[in-house]
């Protein structure tokens, strides 16, 4: 049966992302959720440094530009001014995980309560494309020009796992947006991680995977694939932390 | 007029203990006071020291300039007599300090058996309230009732007015050991 | 009342006196004894206290909480500020007031633990990537530490941009008799604030950045320059000097006086903007300044200079005594005067 | 009866809701929006607006009217 869809108001402004790039996707997918919440006059997105920096433009709430990797310590700051506003950061996976990974792995260690959005798209995109730590095994980039060699620049990292299996959070999941069906999951990773820290619950992660075809150089169409059958092997969907007390509807 | 006095000896002497019940003393007398903990490669090998300025002008440089009273408990704080004013006072803790210590000849020396005296009333760790018991008998800076009593506020506040009349004690026996 | 404080306790309750609510930083010798007192004080008052993982996340929190409008500082030594300097460019891009606390101690890498004023220049040119500048106060007392303190937050507030108190581990460590001024309620409300509502912040356009910042930075430069002028009317000679070596100057100016030397002190209190002024009021006739400075090379001499030269379209010449990490003393002062005027010294400029 | 609605100014053609669409209503045309990309159309026979097309678009090109 047909449902009235209309993109939410945030999102009004048309998004500054490559064609087919994932963020476009989950950004409607937090307005949804904030505006089905009515949060969409008290929120604060903390953005990192990435093509998320494209939201300075387009997204329709408050905003906070910080410096790269360190959205979730300005989260933490602007928690304690804030303490009834919800407080979002933004970043994408280099941001989050590699330059960024002492503020995600410390905010989490603390348990503060805000929300953080973290896109892997496995490489550097705003940058034009190059290997970060969650770049897959033999992946072409413009600094793994031979494909990434694990032996001696890591294997995928996986900071969801990490966070869920040591810290004691509120909520960890990872979704992907390669299909309908999987974007409909994310949007109820994303909703549960908001709903975690509208009531207080502590630090909530969600990672998404996202389609990059400008740097991965592929179709936007084949970009899906490529998520799906080479990306989300490596990085395991669902949730790792579930909410206490709730079952995951 | 500005007073300078130096305290000094191994860390755990309460030298700096000594200068803060001196500053304690000139702020309650509405005198202008600074209080200089050594700082700086001095504080290395356990040596300690605290410099007390106080007058009734604005107080400028903090810092060991030129000693109107040097305490000294230990035979390594001896080095900054030469920062001596002449005529200055230099009180030496003789039960640490060699008699037959090479000292200038253009100050006065007073040696108090500060280790023993405190020994002597069970209040070992008291040694340097006997060097402020002596100081102030020797120079008559304060008053000696009003220094008793800023003494034992010194105490009280900091949460050890308990040993108030072993302290009292101690700073007796120097001020006594002065004939 | 007037009491004995030490330099670093007086700096934690002159903030929270004017209005400090959140405070995030790193232990860091010998700026430890701020972030130690300000622990058990800020919950004591209901305020905001956190001990960050790094200097890095300190200062982000602080970017965080200053935007959401709370008061807000954090503080470190010379090692850690570099860490900051990051965020303090993004606290002046982005016009957020915060207080930012520096006991500095000698020397670059680590370093050493003596007292210095070797961030002099770091400081005073905004530090970080940019072209900034914050507005960099240095007391050379307890008491003034409290007051400028007192009004750090307001004057942060006033021009949205970052104000750093440059302190020493000296004055850090020394105590002094202080009056603690009143606590202060901030008496009116940051509608800039980011508060989730995503209302106007004031918020300037990309574009008309360039403009909004020098127009902030000019207003700066022509109403915050600070200074206290000692016999400076007839001089002939002219010492400057800030913070605790300025104290030690003054007792120098105030011996040579003594002797009928026609000496004077300058002593910048606030170091940027720098107090050019103080230099443009002097009398005609000075043959020569001094720059006393507890640094290596000399770094605040290089504003003597920019300031004497510019300030008299002459060439009087600048000389430093630049002590290391030692602080000068009077005796040596006097000396260093007497053979700068014998002619004995090289100038600096 | 719903009805679907396209802004082709928001289309960067990356089709992901053309290879979605169930019913094979969607396609790129040869005209170009003022981003210089082929937009998608619908053909509106074919659409039951399931909406999987506004699911997977990252530029929120489509909105479903309900009726």
């Amino acid at each position: 049966m047909a449902v009235a869809r209309k993109i939410p108001k945030i999102m009004e402004e048309p998004t500054a992302f490559c064609a087919g790039c994932g963020h476009g996707i989950l950004n409607r997918l937090i307005a949804e959720v904030l505006e089905e919440k009515g949060q969409e006059k008290n929120h604060i997105l903390i953005l990192g440094v990435g093509c998320n920096c494209n939201m300075n433009f387009t997204w329709g709430g408050d905003k906070l530009q910080c410096a790269h990797g360190r959205a979730t310590s300005v989260a933490r700051g602007a928690k304690t001014g804030r303490p009834d506003t919800l407080i979002i950061s933004y970043q994408g996976d280099g941001d989050a995980y590699v330059i960024g990974l002492s503020d995600t792995i410390n905010t989490a260690y603390v348990n503060t309560n805000v929300t953080t959005f973290a896109v892997n798209n496995t490489n550097y995109a705003m940058t034009g494309g190059q290997m970060s730590w969650t770049t897959i095994p033999g992946q072409h980039t413009t600094t793994s020009a031979s494909g990434r060699d694990c032996e001696s620049t890591g294997n995928p990292i996986k900071v969801p796992e990490i966070i869920a299996q040591n810290f004691d959070v509120a909520y960890v999941a990872r979704g992907s947006l390669h299909s309908a069906k999987e974007i409909n999951k994310t949007k109820k990773y994303v909703r549960n991680a908001i709903e975690a820290q509208l009531n207080g619950e502590g630090f909530s992660l969600v990672e998404v995977l996202a389609q990059c075809p400008t740097n991965w150089k592929v179709s936007t169409v084949d970009a899906n694939e490529w998520l799906k059958d080479k990306v989300v092997p490596i990085y395991p969907l669902g949730e790792f932390k579930k909410r206490e007390g709730r079952d995951d509807k | 007029m500005i007073n300078e006095l130096v305290f000094s000896g191994f860390g755990g002497q309460g030298v700096l203990t000594a200068g803060l019940i001196f500053s304690e003393m000139a702020l309650k007398e509405g005198k202008e006071v600074s209080w200089m903990p050594a700082y700086g490669p001095t504080m290395r090998g356990g040596k300690a020291n605290s410099v007390v300025k106080f007058g009734d002008e604005a107080l400028g440089s903090p810092n060991m300039e030129e000693i109107d009273v040097l305490v000294a408990m230990n035979q390594p704080s001896m080095e900054y007599a030469e920062f001596m004013k002449k005529e200055g006072k230099v009180f030496l803790n003789s039960d640490m300090i060699p008699d037959d210590t090479d000292i200038r000849n253009d100050v006065e020396v007073i040696r108090i058996p500060c280790v023993s005296l405190a020994q002597q009333i069970k209040n070992l760790k008291g040694a340097n309230l006997v060097m402020v018991g002596a100081v102030i008998k020797k120079c008559a800076f304060f008053e000696k009732n009003f220094a008793i009593e800023t003494l034992k506020d010194y105490f009280k506040e900091k949460g050890k007015g308990n040993y108030n009349e072993a302290n009292e004690a101690a700073f007796l026996a120097g001020f006594d050991a002065i004939k | 009342m007037k009491e004995m404080w030490k330099g670093n306790h007086a700096i934690a309750e002159g903030a929270l006196r004017g209005g400090l609510q959140f405070y995030s930083g790193y232990p860091i010798t010998p700026q430890t004894e701020v972030m130690e007192f300000l622990s058990f004080r800020m919950p004591e008052l209901g305020r905001h206290f956190v001990q960050a993982e790094n200097e890095i996340a300190a200062i982000n929190m602080v970017f965080g909480a200053s935007a959401t409008g709370l008061r807000s500082m954090t503080g470190s030594s010379g090692p850690g500020i570099s860490l900051k300097q990051e965020g303090i460019s993004y606290l002046s891009y982005n016009d957020l007031p915060a207080v930012i606390v520096n006991v500095q101690r000698w020397g670059a890498a680590l370093g050493t633990l003596d007292s210095s004023q070797t961030d002099y220049l770091r400081d005073t040119r905004g530090g970080g990537h940019g072209d900034y500048r914050i507005i960099v106060w240095a007391p050379n007392s307890i008491q003034e530490t409290v007051d400028l303190l007192y009004e750090a937050f307001e004057k942060a507030e006033e021009y949205r941009n970052p104000v750093e108190i440059y302190s020493e581990a000296a004055l850090g460590q020394m105590m002094e008799p202080c009056e603690m001024p009143e606590f202060k309620e901030r008496g009116y409300d940051l509608e800039w604030s980011w508060d989730g509502t995503d209302r106007d912040h004031e918020r300037v356009d990309m574009d008309q950045k360039p403009i909004h910042h020098t127009a902030k930075f000019k207003k700066i430069i022509e109403n915050e320059q600070r200074w206290e002028s000692i016999n400076t009317e007839d001089a002939e000679y002219v010492f400057v000097a800030l913070g605790l070596p300025s104290r030690v100057a003054r007792d120098a100016v105030k011996r040579l006086r003594s002797d009928g030397e026609k000496v004077g002190l300058i002593r910048p209190i606030a170091i940027w903007p720098y107090p050019k002024k103080a230099f443009e009021e002097l009398p005609e006739g000075i043959r020569g300044f001094l720059s006393i400075e507890t640094t290596d090379m000399g770094q605040h001499v290089e504003d003597v200079a920019l300031a004497v030269k510019k300030g008299f379209k002459t060439n009087i010449p600048v000389y430093v005594h630049a002590t290391n990490q030692k602080m000068p003393k009077v005796k040596e002062v006097i000396e260093v005067y007497r053979q700068l005027k014998a002619g004995n010294l090289k100038e600096a400029f | 009866m719903a009805t679907l609605h396209l802004e082709k100014e928001r289309c960067k053609s990356c089709e992901f809701c053309v290879t979605e669409c169930p019913k094979e209503a969607l396609s790129t045309c040869e005209d170009l929006n003022s981003g210089g990309y082929h937009y998608v159309e619908v053909e509106e026979e074919k659409c039951n607006c399931c909406g999987l097309c506004y699911v997977v678009c990252p530029d929120g090109v489509f909105e479903i009217r309900a009726q």
